[in-house]
């Protein structure tokens, strides 16, 4: 680790870095125990991909918008999405700006320029290239960015977006979170090379980087952000971890793994970022457990205040298919609630 | 149709800098059917944009850019190759809305032509309107004139939702008509009553229309013609108003007969107009296998087709 | 059902060395929904195969096993997930042997869990049939209890077309049954008539059948209840020879609406029927809109809004 | 050219390329004028890819499987399709193998293992990947080929065929006959790399071979098959040559393109191929003009014996969508015929 010299605006950056990588997995600790409880009906853990999602959302801007994936828990906290949209869309609860609609762990926060998650894997990608078509016609200064798994890299959409990306140009960053998994499916039996290597194929840059050490992807990611936005074109960023949880939770792993690493070893990216910022004389273990005490006592705080909100008006699950509902809708729901 | 559809799309683009053509040769070439001709040169590469091959990623861009502030009209070169971009119209386009609670929309009009008509055989002659008609979210529309196309391509841009927006090839170049200076909308979820008459409802639509009408003209039946325009939302009254008044109904359509889109207009009168009905609900539709490069004028409904089915349920008690 | 789909894949495997099954997860996790647990260890990864994440590959691949002789019985894990693979379904699996004139062949047998059941919103719960229906080429059968499933399922491996073989995901572990040891074919084409009666005609299939059979009793109605198991080639007789009887129908199906299999069915009595019928053809069906992950219970059709259309046709004159 | 001795087998191969080259040559420009006196429908002119299909088809055995494209007519004729099966599935009569279902171009030849040709671009690709799954699992021989053009990379079939393939080490053949054009979108349009190249983004070894020389196509795709039907893995060839015609005869050229390569031309596949047979001391102008006077001879005389055979049976139109027709279409049908 290289001993530079820190500004105190860095040094807040990776506070604010470590603490958002906290809160994502004590969030995520949280809704697993509370969906074993049955208070939660689904979820995807996303423990082990706090540092590649934090050191992502780093490098953005408030203007850049995110196509992201089913698991970005901490890179939604990071870039400012307040705790309780999370935890309301887990529930979907009246408070849920996607009214209780989608599956848990498929947000969405304009405020934040997060665009809803849908289902099929690797389909949001296209759209990302749209809207960075968009960006550059209006000659913007955003990126757009859209994360997703190793698994997506073998879907039609993938190729299609970055052979489109590059063909025109457009300022759209491709992060795949690697977390070695797909399902049941190691990474080795989805493709036979390297993730970052698939760039070639389309004459983009493709970048390989740590994703266990949040330092690292703010770093690679920075630098490759910027490029982006400065008109140099498309990129794709591989970011390696591990899906330190299940699949979700309907998922049981030990039907096709061991797990490789565990919380707490040295692979573990919190551990990771608390030694970095030991290393850098930024914290001690008594900031650490400060940072992690206060994520506990806010995600308690937060997920008791959401579990109390109500439920949606049944019949906002039959609204907003079109501007104004149509008349076969009308009728039907008139039938359904009467 | 294509001179008009041509037109149209300039007027568009011209008045709204947001508006975007993107698909297969459809800048410097022009459109394999000449629809986007000349307007590269008018609204330049950047507006008018040359996509590599692949359906999903004109459909999947033209969803991205919708949700970032655009006015996408993308063209697919023939319907019959949408189905690669299935995903993303079904789960993504339709879905933009809904989903998002109503944070992000996603209007995009997907211009398609579609049906027989140039002996393409069945890759180049599907009519797949159920696809798309089947699909909660999306609304489907079909002109049937040269007029028509202007005002639902003027309706479908000024609207919120995303708009399937199906050419009948067959009509492209066979139908001549005076084009008025300023088309007006044609109102979204509105059917054209083209022919009253009282004796039966004959309800059609795009590609079949003109030949239904000169099967009516030819044999002086008294009928009630209605072109609906609209697939998706149907409109209901115009159907069932009809059938009120006349109680016999002949559907004419091209694409397959099973659910195809003359099952839900059956469905919708022997849900609402039975006791009007003198007569069965009879379809005159393709038939239920691919679509043959030979015989396509079998595969085709044709006047003598048309005419059997209104002697059966003009002929029945 | 799911031990049932199970034991017939066991069995089929290990009668015909050239079954051989793909898709994600199938393998050593047995999938998502454990129908092919086990399998694996026992005919091994070269036969039991865990692809990539792609649909496209895992229905374009089977179909060009199947050219090639082999029997390949595809999963799509959820069908939501098979419109990427829609153009493969549509334009090759449905038309090989047309467009081939006959000279090759495509008897996929292509597995998807559909509808609701599991709380998984708007894409782990659709209930997409009439895509498939509606294309002519394919064989759609949906089976509503164990035995049939391990019939049909006999009945489509046996065949020499592409099928279509939609498991109800509600009905997976819901439904308790005792299997025989020899279970026959279940004929396709052919619809079951569960219960006899005379007042009206309920018709059903899949995942809806349950919920048919419990409101039907539980409200003491006399009624036909007719399981069509196969979609396409709809059991016509079945159909029209109910009505004929009853002169009243109610269709219950958990998909949209608006062209939905109802539509058809509706349309099928509204041409053959009409002089039977005493009133309105009644639709139960999901609304024209997504699939709600909250409110499930509102979407699929259940006993209070049956029982509303059996007293709706049942009281009309 | 490099002298080598030459066997006599090696001779009359490379003069029968010649044949096939000429004959496919002759043919083209029959159809395309009888297109334009409207003895023909529709056409996909081939001129400019003989060297590129008859090549490949040199380095082929009976036993393998080919996935052609609506060009390949040299191809079938080297592979030993009778020059009939050809015209009348241009004509769609009562002879021809589809019965006249399909569009002119989409033959099928059972007879050489030439399954029929669908419209859709790249969609043969991932059944050529199932196919070659076919012969692995039963420990055959034979490897199957996929032909297709430069725009057919961009589909999302190609991407998860060729992913696919890596991933299950079956013996497919990817042949791109890049001919410069997708309709009017030039290569350089329709990705921003090398198609060769694209092969890395799988682990797959990519070739590039000058698809205007029959004897390097050969060479090329001899080492390329053998190493493929050896298990060596699947193979992505990129064979580039031009489109020397329209792209169909719909479409009109001079909308978007200066022909860079006229017939005649030193790039000319032919005009290559007679120089390679005149240096390699097989052929003189002699033999070359008794071939191409026998082609034209044989293509007028099958033409018109074609010509002369009458249409299929309308019924046809409407068979063989199932094993056994449903009711529905058997109805719908009386009625058409009635
Ligand atoms: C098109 C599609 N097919 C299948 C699925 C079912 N599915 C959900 S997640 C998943 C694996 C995704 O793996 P990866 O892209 O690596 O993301 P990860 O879950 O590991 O973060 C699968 C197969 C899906 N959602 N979409
Ligand atoms: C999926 C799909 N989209 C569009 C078309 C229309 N189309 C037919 S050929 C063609 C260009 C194909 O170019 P290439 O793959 O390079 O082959 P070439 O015609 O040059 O031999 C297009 C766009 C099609 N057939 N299929
Ligand atoms: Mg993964
Ligand atoms: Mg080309």
């Amino acid at each position: 680790m290289e001993m530079e010299k820190l500004t105190s605006a860095e040094k807040s950056a990776y506070i604010k870095a470590f603490t958002a990588m906290v809160l994502g997995r004590t969030l995520d600790k949280k809704i697993v125990n509370a969906q074993r409880q049955g208070r939660v009906g689904f979820y995807t853990p996303t423990m082990g991909q706090e540092a590649t999602q934090v050191g992502l959302s780093m490098s953005l801007g408030r203007e850049d918008f995110i196509y992201g994936y089913y698991r970005d828990v901490s890179l939604l906290l990071h870039r400012g999405a307040p705790m309780e949209a999370i935890i309301n869309q887990i529930m979907g609860n009246s408070k849920d700006v996607e009214k209780g609609r989608q599956m848990p762990s498929h947000f969405s926060y304009k405020g934040v320029n997060f665009m809803s998650v849908p289902s099929p894997v690797g389909t949001n990608l296209p759209l990302a290239v749209g809207s960075a078509y968009a960006f550059k016609l209006r000659k913007e200064k955003g990126v757009v960015v859209a994360t997703f798994g190793d698994g997506a890299t073998s879907t039609p959409d993938f190729h299609v977006a970055m052979n489109m990306a590059a063909v025109f140009h457009v300022p759209v960053v491709f992060v795949c979170e690697n977390n070695g998994w797909a399902i049941s499916l190691p990474v080795e039996k989805q493709t036979e090379t390297e993730i970052y290597k698939k760039a070639d194929a389309y004459g983009m840059k493709g970048i390989l980087v740590d994703g266990n050490n949040f330092l690292e992807m703010y770093k690679t990611c920075t630098e490759a952000v910027n490029n982006v936005r400065s008109g140099g074109g498309p990129v794709l960023i591989e970011a390696r971890s591990y899906r330190m949880g299940a699949h979700s939770t309907s998922d049981d792993p030990t039907k096709y793994r061991k797990d490789e690493v565990k919380e707490g070893d040295a692979k573990d990216p919190l551990i990771i970022a608390e030694k970095i910022l030991k290393d850098l004389n930024i914290g001690d273990d008594k900031l650490v457990e400060k940072i992690k005490a206060e994520a506990q006592r806010i995600v308690d705080a937060k997920f008791q205040e959401c579990e109390k909100i109500p439920p949606p008006e049944p019949i906002t699950a039959f609204q907003e298919v079109y501007s104004k509902n149509t008349w076969m809708l009308d009728e039907e729901v008139g039938d359904i609630l009467d | 149709m294509v001179q008009a559809l041509n037109r149209a799309l300039n007027d568009i683009m011209a008045k709204n800098p947001s508006v975007v053509i993107l698909g297969e040769d459809v800048g410097v070439d022009g459109g394999v059917f000449r629809v986007t001709d000349g307007l590269i040169s008018k609204f330049g590469p950047e507006r008018v944009i040359d996509t590599p091959l692949a359906e999903i990623g004109i459909v999947g861009m033209s969803i991205g850019m919708a949700i970032s502030g655009l006015r996408p009209i993308p063209e697919i070169q023939f319907q019959d190759f949408i189905y690669t971009a299935m995903d993303q119209i079904i789960n993504q386009m339709a879905k933009i809305r809904y989903r998002s609670g109503g944070e992000y929309t996603c209007p995009v009009v997907l211009r398609a032509p579609y049906g027989g008509g140039v002996k393409g055989g069945l890759y180049h002659s599907q009519s797949g309107e159920t696809y798309f008609a089947h699909t909660a979210g999306l609304i489907v529309v079909t002109p049937s004139t040269p007029t028509d196309a202007i005002g639902l391509l003027y309706s479908a841009i000024d609207g919120n939702d995303p708009v399937i927006f199906l050419e009948p090839k067959r009509l492209y170049r066979s139908v001549k008509e005076d084009v008025p200076d300023n088309v007006p909308k044609v109102p979204i979820g509105k059917a054209k009553i083209i022919r009253e008459g009282d004796e039966l409802s004959i309800i059609t639509y795009g590609p079949m229309v003109p030949t239904v009408v000169s099967t009516v003209q030819k044999n002086n039946i008294n009928a009630d013609v209605i072109d609906l325009r609209t697939l998706v939302p149907m409109d209901r009254d115009a159907i069932i108003g009809s059938v009120k008044k006349t109680g016999r109904v002949v559907i004419v359509h091209e694409a397959p007969r099973t659910l195809g889109l003359g099952s839900e207009i059956a469905a919708l009168v022997a849900e609402r107009a039975i006791d009007s009905l003198l007569a069965p609900v009879i379809r005159v539709t393709g038939p239920d296998s691919p679509f043959p490069y030979r015989y396509e004028d079998y595969y085709v409904p044709n006047e003598k087709r048309i005419m059997k089915a209104i002697k059966r349920v003009t002929e029945e008690a």
